[in-house]
C-alpha cells in the first residue's frame, strides 16, 4: 500500500515539474516549488515506512517546518520590489 | 483487529494517493494562477491528511506515531500559510506599476 | 522497486538541471534550484543517507533560497537575454559528458557489495564504533571523533567564509559595524497577519527541533551541522517576519560574532585538551576516566562546537545580505 | 538491464556535472555562473552518496535489536554532510563579491564588467 501512495506522490512531483518549467508567470513556479515541498514531506514520510525505518520520520518533520521559509522569502523579495519601485516613482 | 487497522489504512493511503494526485493534475490543467494555486492547495491539505493518517494507523502507538502527528500539524499550519504568502505576493505585483518586470 | 523510484527522480533531477540552465529569468533560476535541492534530498534519502539528506533539508530549504533572493534583490533579477551563443562550449561539453560516461561503465554497479570503497575502512568504522565510541549512529562518530581532524578544517572553512563575508560586505564607515536603519524594508512582514502569527507560532518549535538534532545525533540522523542550519532556519523565518531588526535585538552581531569565535575556539580548545591530559590531539579518550565516556564527552562538545559556528557564520551571511539591502 | 540501471546514478552524475561546467563557461551573468557551481557540487555529491549505497544495506544508524544487519557505507555520508554546508558558505562568499562588482560597475555581466575595465 506504500507503493501506490509512493508512486501516486513521484507521479504529482513530476505534474509540479512540469508546472515550474512551464511558468507561465513566476508565482506559478513558486507554487510549485511550494506543492514540491509538501509532497517531498509526504515521499520521506511514506519511503520511512517503506524501509522500515520509522525513526526518519525526523526528516519529514524538518521539512514540514521549515519548507515554507522560501515562498514567505518570495513574499518579502515582491514586497520590497514593489516598495523600491514605488520610492523611484516619487 | 489487524486485519481492519490494515484496510482501514489501506483506504486511506489509496485515497489520499489519489487526492494528491488530482491537486498535481489540477495545478497543471488550470486555466490561471489562482485556480492552479487552489487545486493545489485545496488537495494538498487534504491529500496530505489522509496519507499521514493511514501511515500513523500503521504506527499504532510509538513515537514515530507522534512525529508524523507532528508532521501532519505543522504542514496543515504552514502549508496554507505558504499559499497566502504566494497570493499576496502575486496580488501585490499585479498591482505594481512595474508589473512587466515580474511577470515572465 | 525503490531503485526505479530512484531512476525517476534521477530523471527528474536532469530536467530540473536543464531547466536551470535555459531560465533566462533568475528568479525563475533560483526557485528552480529550491525544486533542484528538494529532489537532491529525496535521492539521499533513497540512497541510505539519511544524516546528508537532513543537511540538505535544513541548508537547501530554509537557507539557501533565502540568501539567492536576497542577492537578486540586491543585483538584478534578469540575465541580459543572449544574442548567439557560440557553439564551441556546447560541443566541448557533449564530447566531456560522453568521456565520463565512457568512464562510468568501469564503475561497480550501484549497491554493489563487493565494491572498492567498501572494503578499505568503512568496515572497520561499522564493527569499531559499538566497540571504541558506543554510539549508534556511525555518520556521527567518523564525523566527530575518528575523523575529527577534517571536521576542524571543515569548521575553519566555514568560518572563513562568515569572516570574508563580513569584510566584503560590512559597512566601514560606521566602524565596521553593521547598522540597521527602522526603514519601511526592515520591518518584514509585520503587517501580514497570517504569516506573522504562524511565523510567531512555528519558530520556537524549529529552534527546539534543532536542539533535538543537536543533541540527539548521536542516536539518530543529526548533529552540529543539520542543527547549526535549522536553527539559522528558525532565526531567519523570526527576521522575516518581524523584521530585521528584531531578529538582531534577540541574537545581535555581537552574539552572533561570539558564537563563530566561540565555536571554532571550544574545538580546537577539546582538542588541545586532550594533548594536556596526555593523549593526542582531538583524542577524547583521555577527557574521562572511562575512554568511552570521554569519547561521548568529547562528541558532545565538538558537535555543540559546531552547531555554534554553522549557526553564528549562517546567520551572520544572512544579517549582512539583509543589511546592505536596507541602504541601497 | 539491471545491469545498466546500476550505473544510471553515475550516467546521471555525469551530466549534471556537465551542465553545471556548461552554465559556468558559458553564461556571461556571474550569479548563473554561481548557480552552476551549486550544480557541479550537487553532481559531486550524487557521486559519493550513489557509492556509499550497499544492496539490502541500511542507513548506518546502528539497530541494536537487528544483529547481522548490513549498513551502507557511512564514510562518503560524512564527508558530503560536511561540504553541502561547506557548499553554502563558500555560494554565500560568491553571491557577496557579486554584489560587491554590481555595485561598482552597476552590472553583473561579464563581458560588460571586462569593457569596463579595458575602457
Amino acid at each position: 500500500m506504500y507503493l501506490a501512495a509512493t508512486v501516486a506522490i513521484l507521479v504529482t512531483m513530476a505534474l509540479a515539474l512540469a508546472r515550474a518549467l512551464l511558468g507561465p508567470t513566476v508565482y506559478d513556479r513558486v507554487l510549485a516549488v511550494n506543492m514540491f515541498g509538501t509532497k517531498t514531506v509526504l515521499l520521506l514520510s511514506v519511503i520511512a515506512y517503506l524501509y522500515d525505518r520509522p525513526d526518519f520520520i525526523d526528516l519529514a518533520l524538518a521539512y514540514a517546518l521549515i519548507n515554507f521559509i522560501g515562498v514567505l522569502a518570495v513574499l518579502k523579495f515582491v514586497q520590497d520590489f514593489t516598495l523600491r519601485h514605488k520610492d523611484a516613482e516619487h | 483487529m489487524e486485519v481492519l487497522l490494515d484496510i482501514i489504512s489501506w483506504v486511506l493511503l489509496v485515497s489520499g494517493g489519489a487526492f494528491v494526485f488530482i491537486g498535481g493534475v489540477g495545478a497543471l490543467r488550470m486555466p490561471d494562477f489562482y485556480t492552479r494555486m487552489h487545486a493545489a492547495s485545496l488537495t494538498d491539505t487534504l491529500g496530505t491528511i489522509l496519507v499521514l493518517l493511514g501511515i500513523i494507523l500503521q504506527a499504532g502507538f510509538t513515537l514515530s506515531a507522534v512525529k508524523l502527528l507532528a508532521v501532519m500539524v505543522f504542514l496543515l499550519l504552514t502549508a496554507p500559510t505558504a499559499a497566502y504568502a504566494l497570493a499576496n505576493a502575486a496580488r501585490l505585483a499585479r498591482l505594481a506599476p512595474e508589473r512587466r518586470a515580474l511577470d515572465d | 522497486m525503490v531503485t526505479l523510484f530512484g531512476v525517476f527522480l534521477l530523471t527528474l533531477l536532469v530536467i530540473t538541471a536543464v531547466g536551470i540552465l535555459r531560465a533566462e529569468h533568475l528568479f525563475v533560476a533560483v526557485m528552480l534550484t529550491g525544486i533542484f535541492s528538494l529532489q537532491m534530498a529525496a535521492m539521499f534519502f533513497i540512497l541510505d543517507a539519511a544524516d546528508v539528506a537532513l543537511t540538505e533539508a535544513a541548508v537547501g530549504a530554509g537557507v539557501a533560497t533565502v540568501l539567492l533572493l536576497g542577492a537578486l534583490a540586491l543585483t538584478n533579477d534578469r540575465e541580459r537575454p543572449s544574442g548567439i551563443r557560440p557553439w564551441w562550449p556546447l560541443a566541448l561539453i557533449a564530447a566531456a559528458t560522453l568521456l565520463v560516461i565512457y568512464a562510468t561503465f568501469d564503475q561497480p554497479r550501484l549497491g554493489d557489495p563487493d565494491a572498492p570503497v567498501h572494503q578499505h575502512v568503512a568496515p572497520w568504522y561499522l564493527e569499531e564504533t559499538p566497540r571504541l565510541i558506543d554510539v549508534p549512529n556511525v555518520v556521527t562518530a567518523i564525523l566527530a571523533s575518528f575523523r575529527g581532524y577534517d571536521t576542524l578544517g571543515e569548521l575553519f572553512v566555514i568560518f572563513t567564509a562568515g569572516i570574508g563575508v563580513l569584510f566584503l560586505l560590512a559597512n566601514p564607515s560606521k566602524g565596521g559595524a553593521l547598522s540597521l536603519s527602522q526603514s519601511a524594508e526592515s520591518q518584514g512582514l509585520r503587517h501580514h497577519l497570517v504569516p506573522r502569527v504562524v511565523g510567531r507560532l512555528v519558530v520556537p518549535f524549529i529552534v527546539l527541533f534543532g536542539l533535538y538534532v543537536q543533541f540527539h545525533g548521536d542516536y539518530g540522523p543529526g548533529g552540529g551541522f543539520q542543527a547549526g542550519a535549522l536553527i539559522s532556519a528558525g532565526i531567519i523565518l523570526y527576521a522575516l517576519v518581524e523584521g530585521e531588526s528584531m531578529a538582531l535585538k534577540a541574537l545581535s552581531f555581537r552574539v552572533l560574532a561570539g558564537m563563530i569565535a566561540g565555536g571554532a575556539l571550544l574545538y580546537v580548545g577539546v582538542g588541545i585538551a586532550g594533548i594536556l591530559l596526555g593523549g593526542n590531539f582531538l583524542d577524547y579518550s583521555v577527557l574521562s576516566a572511562d575512554p568511552v565516556a570521554g569519547q561521548h564527552l568529547g562528541i558532545l562538545l565538538v558537535e555543540a562546537a559546531v552547531g555554534l559556528t554553522v549557526t553564528g557564520v549562517l546567520l551572520t551571511i544572512f544579517h549582512s545580505f539583509a543589511a546592505r539591502d536596507q541602504k541601497s | 538491464m539491471m545491469e545498466y540501471l546500476g550505473l544510471y546514478n553515475y550516467w546521471v552524475f555525469a551530466v549534471l556535472l556537465m551542465l553545471g561546467l556548461y552554465a559556468v563557461i558559458s553564461r556571461t551573468n556571474l550569479i548563473k555562473k554561481l548557480i552552476g557551481m551549486t550544480i557541479f557540487q550537487a553532481a559531486v555529491f550524487l557521486l559519493y552518496i550513489s557509492m556509499d549505497k550497499v544492496e539490502g544495506g541500511t542507513a548506518p544508524i546502528i539497530q541494536s535489536h537487528m544483529p547481522g544487519q548490513l549498513y551502507s557505507n557511512p564514510l562518503p555520508q560524512v564527508l558530503i554532510l560536511t561540504a553541502i554546508v561547506v557548499g553554502i558558505a563558500t555560494l554565500s562568499l560568491g553571491l557577496a563579491i557579486v554584489i560587491r562588482i554590481s555595485e561598482a560597475y552597476g552590472s553583473i555581466e561579464e563581458d560588460e564588467i571586462r569593457k569596463m575595465d579595458n575602457a
